[in-house]
């Protein structure tokens, strides 16, 4: 692949990373909503790159278009439009947040990589044409043949929050 | 299987218990007319058992054997001889009396019958168990109805009278079962059949025991555990403190049936356990139970002479009288111990007498005191009120102090013939003809202070024994005359028995 | 024979039941019953005496089994004395027997007869008569019995009669106070001579008098010793002690002068007649055994001879008339058992028949005279002879019977125990003051005796109002009185004039002495052998002593009481100490009731009641009670303490305190658990990865 | 390795998602809003997707990793549904979404 290409997934990358601590720190909860959304954009990208082009669509269209939105509306619903400048981030929480923070990533990295390693990797030619292959198929194949079970759970479990989100919020009768 | 008789005589008053309690509450006169009938019965059938026991053999009759449990091999093993029968009939006949003296209960009358009759059961099957196991749960099943019967219906007191009596006799009965069971464990082939064990007696010789620490001789130990165990029942001189207690508070009936029946048990069951089982045991405490008996003797009529209530000063005669018993099984004689039997019985009709008839007395005046603890008089005078009662107290006066011609005398002379035949206790002899001496002192001069002399204003209109009062005391003033001129009908039922007793004894 | 000794007996027995029970709703109160019943023994015993005079011998022995107790012959050393045990009871007729049955059914007959008259009018009627059938009967089962067991049976419903006789005005507190004293000293020698039949047992075997006769003769019981002591002796002893008990010797004389509380009749019956004569009785019965044990008699004859002495002094100062007749029967009783001690056996035994004559008759005389002026008190009588001649005539008969006047069985049996004591004193030269005792006794016996009668029958009456209506006793009362005197006379006993020398020659041998000779020999008593010289040299002096000494008390009392010349009065002053001891009865009532009884025991007795309550009881029964609940006190207090609070409590703090450190996390607020989760997290990543 | 490999490498997204990971946490444990811990949450599921897209695409070149991120977005939209209506709720219950005020649970 060209240079180019992958400075794109960089760019995804750092965008990915960037909105993730403006949603993280910003005291205004209505920034770091809209900054989410960069984030998942970021996100989809990076599953284009890894060869989940099916994936990448859900992402765009569940998190940026629904997730997102609803937390905007629930954001509206509870803020009362600026009346209320939410002293967001609790203070005496900052300090042992930002040493866990410094401290977790690097170990974390360290323990996925030492993980990765582990595992044998696919072989490189056939990590590209996997890369490149469209994978709705498969993911239509996987689910009604691997994966059915999963696919009957997630069902049921949409149901279950369906209604349960609708009663929950549902005015007082 | 022969006519099962004695478990039918031991258990037809439970059966009467039961018909009592499920009787109702508002007819007392049904309730003791049933009571006398569930009473009656037994003693019927102790007419008959008398008729028909032969008093030639020594040997256990009328045996009634089945296993019991049989993981322990305890048996519920029947049976009487001529040590037991008399006391059986005895205990039959004073609670057939005993019922009609407790006509006047008013309170609760359901309960106080039903626990007689519980009592009278529990007693009848002490006198006919053979079985250890079975002789300590009668024994301990006599205990509550006593508790009960005093406890409720008894005197200012009575619940520490009651406690008193049955802790004591409890504590005693503690050490009668840990000899029990030592004896079970001990003996070859584990039994808790009386006779066996008395049979092989030997296997308890020679054998020690550690307790904390020190070794005793084993028979000596068990000899020891039983001893106690009875000598509170006996009682015997330092256990006697309850009696006084117990008779004080008791209704009449109970105290009639305590002194005349329940103190018994105590040397039956000497009689029936330690002499057979552990004879050189018996032989190696005849000397101190000589002493206590002569202490008892002594002790009892001392403080009898001092006593103001009418029931605590029998009471300390009752402890003086089985004072006698003690010294005729300890001389080790034929007069001696046939002679102390012969007292059980004697001393159980005649200080049956005397309790009915302070219980008489007591109905009609509500106090017992010869002289009131303030010193004013208490009774006096009696006899001009009341000739009577007057005489039927001077017979059982006499009686209980020994005058020829009736029962006491027998008794008390065969007891005196007897030990006085036993070289070694001649000296306790003499001692113990003070006893009588002393028993006269206090028994005429309470007589003569409660009936004699000039009638105290108070007693003015006390009125004479009524028909049923009369009537329950006769057959006992029949039975102390005629015992006491011809005592052969009850002397030969034990006669054989005491002399196989005492050859076992002799030959350990 | 037997059979009809059985009659004896059984006839008042019967009588007794009968007025007993339906006394009260007989004609007459039932007296004619006990009357009629007495008179039927009477009937029964006059053959059985007869019978005896005609062939001068009698014996019969029947026997009965009364008690078995089989035993099997246990080993010879073995603890345990297994022999077979039987109880006999049976009749034994000897001489004695004839000769007391007589006795004793005679006077209890006129007895009988005179109460009917003197009890006239009680409100107990019947019950008097019931007692005294039942007197009657257990005196006569006592004469009749071969077991010294039922003897002693007999002995003591003897004792309940009188018991229940002295006591029978029982409103009377003194009566009851004397009913109680007289059952409870005669009650102590009771105790002792059953001991002495339980030594009987112990060396023969058996109890029975014929038995123990045989076995003695055949030398039975010498070596055995009963308590220490060799065993002959031993009963021997004990045997006194029942008659000192009984015919109220030395020690315990004390209850028979309390015992005038009762009527006259029971007073003439039992405490002159027969019942104190039973004492002596058992001394007759078993004199093989008393001179077996050779120590035993001597001290029968100082008890004898003391007794008489000390009673004869007493009569010497009392006022009451019965009380002087109590004194005089327990000095002449002091008389026989002295003859029994100094081996007059005959004579002893002849005493008590003569005495229990006169002093019945004695007796029934105060009887009627007490109830003709309704008083006991001598001072308040006097001049009496006008008014009561046939009392007055008898009543002196008798005096002159007991003074030992010659020609008066008094005189007979009183001078040949007198003679036999001084020979017994000549040859045991230690002993010699008995007799002089016995002569000195029958001096005091002669003066206070015609005191007697000088205060009541002669000089003028003191009280004009009851002297006024006194009257001779109706026939009922003075027949009795007519046959005892008669029986007073010597002639009845020994010969018309009573001195044996002058008798011997008019009449060939006394039916009364062929009777005892040949019961001695029966019985195998040697009674007193002594030469007959020197024998005849102690009658010939006891005679002239007696005589001199009864003449100086007869004249000496006519002086002092008839004539007035010496004054009693001044007599009394000079000798105050002694009068007062004499007065008090040398204290002895105060010695035993004051102070052994009131004093010693009773307090000891309450002593001993507290100690029994105090201690054994209380601290001894209840002390566990208190200890168990100190116990548990400390170990509720341990428990609650120290388990309880710091164990159990202090955890549960611990616990709750670390629950509080930890609840503090709890801030609800699901931050912060997150935070410490991945705390954790970062261990583990921190802790796995590196 | 130059940073545009890295970037393509499977290490680079293991990095993201590690740092998107420590983000969310960090929003989750430092926001007082409750819909700023929902944000986290977010954050936290997609990184998870990222690392279980980039270990299906460097390692196995197979589907399952690729099901399983498919799932938690699935999920992740399901979860984000309750969660905000019951923050809902909980704002008409006590006017405000400052996560301390639910701390009703507490000691």
């Amino acid at each position: 692949m060209s240079n180019g290409i992958k400075l794109i997934l960089l760019l995804a990358e750092i965008l990915t990373v960037g909105s993730a601590l403006v949603v993280a720190v910003n005291p205004n909860i209505l920034y770091s909503a809209v900054f989410l959304l960069f984030s998942f954009l970021g996100v989809a990208v990076m599953f284009l790159f890894a060869g989940a082009d099916f994936l990448a669509a859900t992402q765009v269209v569940v998190y940026v278009g629904g997730v997102t939105i609803l937390i905007l509306f629930a954001i509206m619903l509870t803020q009362w439009m600026y009346r209320l400048k939410l002293r967001d981030v609790g203070s005496k929480f900052i300090v042992p947040a930002v040493v866990l923070a410094l401290g977790l990533v690097p170990m974390l990295h360290r323990g996925l990589t030492d993980l990765a390693r582990m595992v044998k990797a696919a072989p490189p030619e056939k990590m590209s044409e996997f890369a490149a292959s469209p994978k709705t198929m498969e993911i239509g194949k996987a689910l009604l043949g691997s994966h059915v079970l999963p696919f009957e759970a997630i069902t049921i479990l949409l149901l279950g929050a369906l209604v349960g989100a609708v009663w929950l919020a549902r005015p007082k009768s | 299987m022969q006519f099962p008789i004695l478990s039918l005589m031991t258990f037809i008053p439970l059966l009467g218990m039961l018909v009592i309690l499920a009787l109702p509450k508002d007819k007392p006169n049904l309730v003791r007319w049933t009571s006398v009938i569930f009473t009656g019965v037994p003693l019927l059938l102790g007419v008959w058992l008398y008729r028909h026991f032969d008093a030639s053999n020594a040997s256990v009759q009328f045996v009634e054997r089945a296993s019991w449990i049989k993981a322990f091999n305890i048996e519920y093993y029947m049976g009487i001889d001529g040590l037991s029968i008399p006391m059986v009939l005895l205990t039959v006949l004073l609670s057939f009396l005993c019922v009609f003296a407790s006509w006047g209960i008013e309170k609760g009358v359901k309960g106080y019958y039903a626990m007689f009759l519980f009592l009278e059961s529990g007693m009848m099957g002490v006198f006919c168990a053979l079985d250890f196991f079975l002789f300590f749960l009668f024994w301990e099943v006599m205990l509550l109805p006593m508790y009960f019967l005093i406890g409720i219906w008894g005197g200012k007191d009575k619940v520490y009278a009651a406690i008193k009596f049955f802790l004591y006799t409890l504590a005693g009965s503690v050490l009668m079962l840990l000899a029990m069971l030592a004896m079970y464990y001990y003996s070859e082939p584990h039994t808790f059949d009386l006779l066996a064990l008395a049979e092989n007696h030997k296997q308890f010789l020679d054998k020690t025991v550690t307790l904390f620490g020190a070794t005793y001789a084993l028979d000596k130990i068990l000899w020891l555990g039983l001893f106690i165990g009875f000598a509170i029942k006996v009682p015997i001189w330092p256990f006697h403190t309850w009696l006084p207690w117990a008779h004080v508070e008791a209704p009449t009936a109970v105290s009639v049936i305590l002194a005349g029946v329940l103190l018994k048990m105590g040397t039956y069951g000497l009689l029936r356990m330690n002499y057979p089982i552990f004879p050189e045991a018996t032989q190696w405490a005849s000397t101190a139970l000589m002493i206590l008996g002569v202490i008892n003797i002594i002790y009892g009529a001392l403080c009898a002479m001092a006593q103001k209530d009418l029931k605590k000063l029998v009471a300390y005669s009752s402890v003086s009288h089985m004072g006698y018993v003690i010294m005729g099984m300890a001389s080790f004689t034929t007069a001696g111990v046939n002679g102390a039997v012969m007292q059980m019985f004697n001393h159980g009709t005649s200080t049956a007498m005397m309790f009915l008839l302070v219980g008489v007395a007591y109905d009609r005046v509500h106090h017992r005191w010869i002289v009131k603890p303030d010193g004013s008089k208490g009774f006096g005078g009696i006899a001009a009120v009341a000739p009577v009662y007057t005489g039927m107290m001077a017979i059982a006066l006499f009686a209980s102090l020994g005058l020829p011609g009736l029962s006491g005398f027998i008794s008390e002379a065969l007891v005196f013939l007897g030990t006085f035949s036993n070289p070694k206790y001649q000296s306790y002899v003499v001692i113990g003809s003070i006893g009588i001496l002393l028993g006269a002192a206090y028994l005429l001069w309470m007589f003569m202070r409660v009936f004699l002399g000039p009638l105290n204003e108070e007693h003015k209109d006390m009125t004479d024994m009524n028909w049923r009062e009369r009537l329950t005391l006769l057959p006992l003033c029949v039975l102390v005359i005629v015992l006491g001129v011809y005592p052969m009908p009850v002397l030969n039922l034990m006669g054989p028995t005491i002399a196989k007793l005492l050859a076992a004894l002799g030959v350990a | 024979m037997a059979q009809s000794c059985l009659w004896i007996v059984a006839l008042p027995l019967t009588a007794f039941v009968i007025q007993a029970l339906v006394g009260k709703k007989l004609p007459r109160h039932g007296d004619w019953v006990s009357v009629l019943a007495i008179l039927g023994s009477f009937a029964f015993a006059a053959p059985i005496f007869l019978e005896m005079i005609r062939s001068g011998h009698v014996s019969e022995v029947l026997q009965y089994k009364w008690m078995t107790m089989p035993g099997v012959e246990a080993a010879a050393n073995s603890p345990v004395l297994n022999k077979a045990v039987t109880l006999t009871v049976g009749i034994l007729v000897n001489n004695l027997t004839a000769i007391m049955l007589f006795m004793v059914t005679l006077c209890a007959s006129l007895i009988h007869i005179f109460s009917t008259g003197y009890m006239h009018g009680e409100s107990r009627y019947h019950l008097f008569f019931a007692y005294i059938s039942l007197f009657s009967a257990g005196m006569l089962g006592l004469v009749i019995s071969d077991n010294l067991l039922t003897l002693f049976m007999c002995w003591e419903v003897m004792g309940l009669c009188s018991y229940l006789l002295i006591g029978f005005y029982y409103q009377k507190v003194s009566a009851n106070h004397a009913s109680l004293k007289a059952f409870m000293t005669t009650r102590v020698g009771d105790c002792l001579f059953f001991l002495g039949i339980c030594g009987l047992y112990v060396v023969f075997g058996t109890s029975s008098l014929s038995e123990i006769y045989k076995a003695l003769q055949a030398g039975t019981g010498t070596g055995v010793t009963i308590v220490g002591v060799p065993a002959l002796a031993f009963i021997g002893f004990m045997l006194m002690m029942g008659t000192v008990g009984k015919s109220a010797q030395f020690p315990l004389q004390v209850w028979l002068p309390d015992a005038m509380e009762g009527p006259t009749p029971v007073s003439a019956l039992i405490h002159a007649a027969t019942m104190v004569a039973a004492g002596v009785f058992l001394l007759v019965r078993t004199y093989p055994i008393l001179e077996k044990a050779e120590i035993v008699l001597p001290v029968i004859g100082t008890i004898g001879a003391l007794t008489a002495f000390l009673a004869a002094c007493i009569a010497l100062v009392q006022v009451d008339i019965k009380k002087v007749l109590a004194y005089s029967t327990i000095s002449q009783l002091g008389f026989m058992v002295l003859g029994m001690g100094v081996g007059s056996f005959a004579p002893g035994f002849m005493h008590v028949i003569t005495h229990a004559c006169f002093k019945a008759c004695l007796f029934l005389a105060s009887g009627s005279v007490i109830h003709a002026v309704h008083t006991q008190d001598m001072r308040e009588m006097g001049g009496l002879r006008s008014k009561m001649p046939i009392t007055f005539l008898t009543m002196f008969i008798a005096t002159l019977a007991i003074a030992g006047v010659p020609g008066f069985s008094g005189f007979v049996s009183k001078d040949r125990i007198l003679g036999d004591a001084l020979a017994y004193g000549m040859t045991h030269p230690g002993w010699m003051w008995i007799p002089i005792l016995g002569f000195i006794t029958a001096g005091i016996t002669a003066f206070y005796m015609f005191r007697l009668i000088f205060m009541t029958f002669f000089g003028h009456a003191r009280d004009e109002h009851k002297h006024h209506h006194a009257h001779e006793s109706p026939f009922t009362m003075t027949f009795p009185l007519m046959v005892l005197a008669g029986l007073s006379l010597a002639v009845v006993f020994a010969g018309p004039t009573g001195i044996h020398s002058i008798d011997a020659k008019l009449l060939p041998v006394h039916w009364f002495d062929h009777a005892l000779d040949t019961v001695k020999a029966e019985m195998g008593v040697h009674g007193l052998h002594v030469e007959e010289a020197l024998e005849h040299r102690a009658h010939g002096l006891a005679l002239m002593v007696s005589l001199t000494v009864a003449g100086l008390g007869i004249f000496l009392s006519a002086l002092t009481y008839l004539k007035k010349v010496i004054s009693a009065e001044a007599f009394e002053k000079s000798l105050k100490p002694v009068h007062t001891l004499l007065w008090n009865k040398y204290y002895f009532d105060e010695l035993y009731i004051k102070v052994i009884i009131q004093k010693l025991l009773l307090p000891f007795t309450v002593l001993l009641a507290k100690f029994d309550d105090k201690v054994v009881d209380r601290t001894g029964v209840d002390g566990w009670a208190t200890l168990t609940l100190f116990l548990k006190s400390i170990v509720g207090k341990f428990d609650d303490l120290v388990v309880d609070r710091m164990m159990v409590d202090g955890s549960g703090n611990v616990v709750s305190a670390g629950g509080w450190v930890l609840r503090q996390l709890q801030t609800g607020k699901v931050q912060q658990y997150l935070v410490f989760t991945f705390i954790v997290l970062g261990f583990f990543i921190f802790y796995f990865v590196r | 390795m130059n940073l545009l490999d890295f970037a393509n490498s499977i290490e680079g997204y293991l990095l993201v998602s590690s740092i998107l990971f420590v983000l969310g946490v960090f929003a989750v444990l430092t926001r007082k809003n409750a819909i700023g811990i929902l944000l986290g949450i977010e954050l936290i599921l997609n990184a998870a997707g990222i690392n279980f897209v980039a270990f299906s695409k460097f390692h196995s070149a197979a589907m399952d990793g690729q099901m399983v991120a498919l799932f938690i977005i699935l999920i992740a939209a399901a979860e984000a549904a309750v969660a905000l209506a019951i923050i809902l709720r909980f704002y008409r219950l006590k006017q405000t979404i400052d996560a301390d005020e639910a701390s009703l649970l507490r000691n």
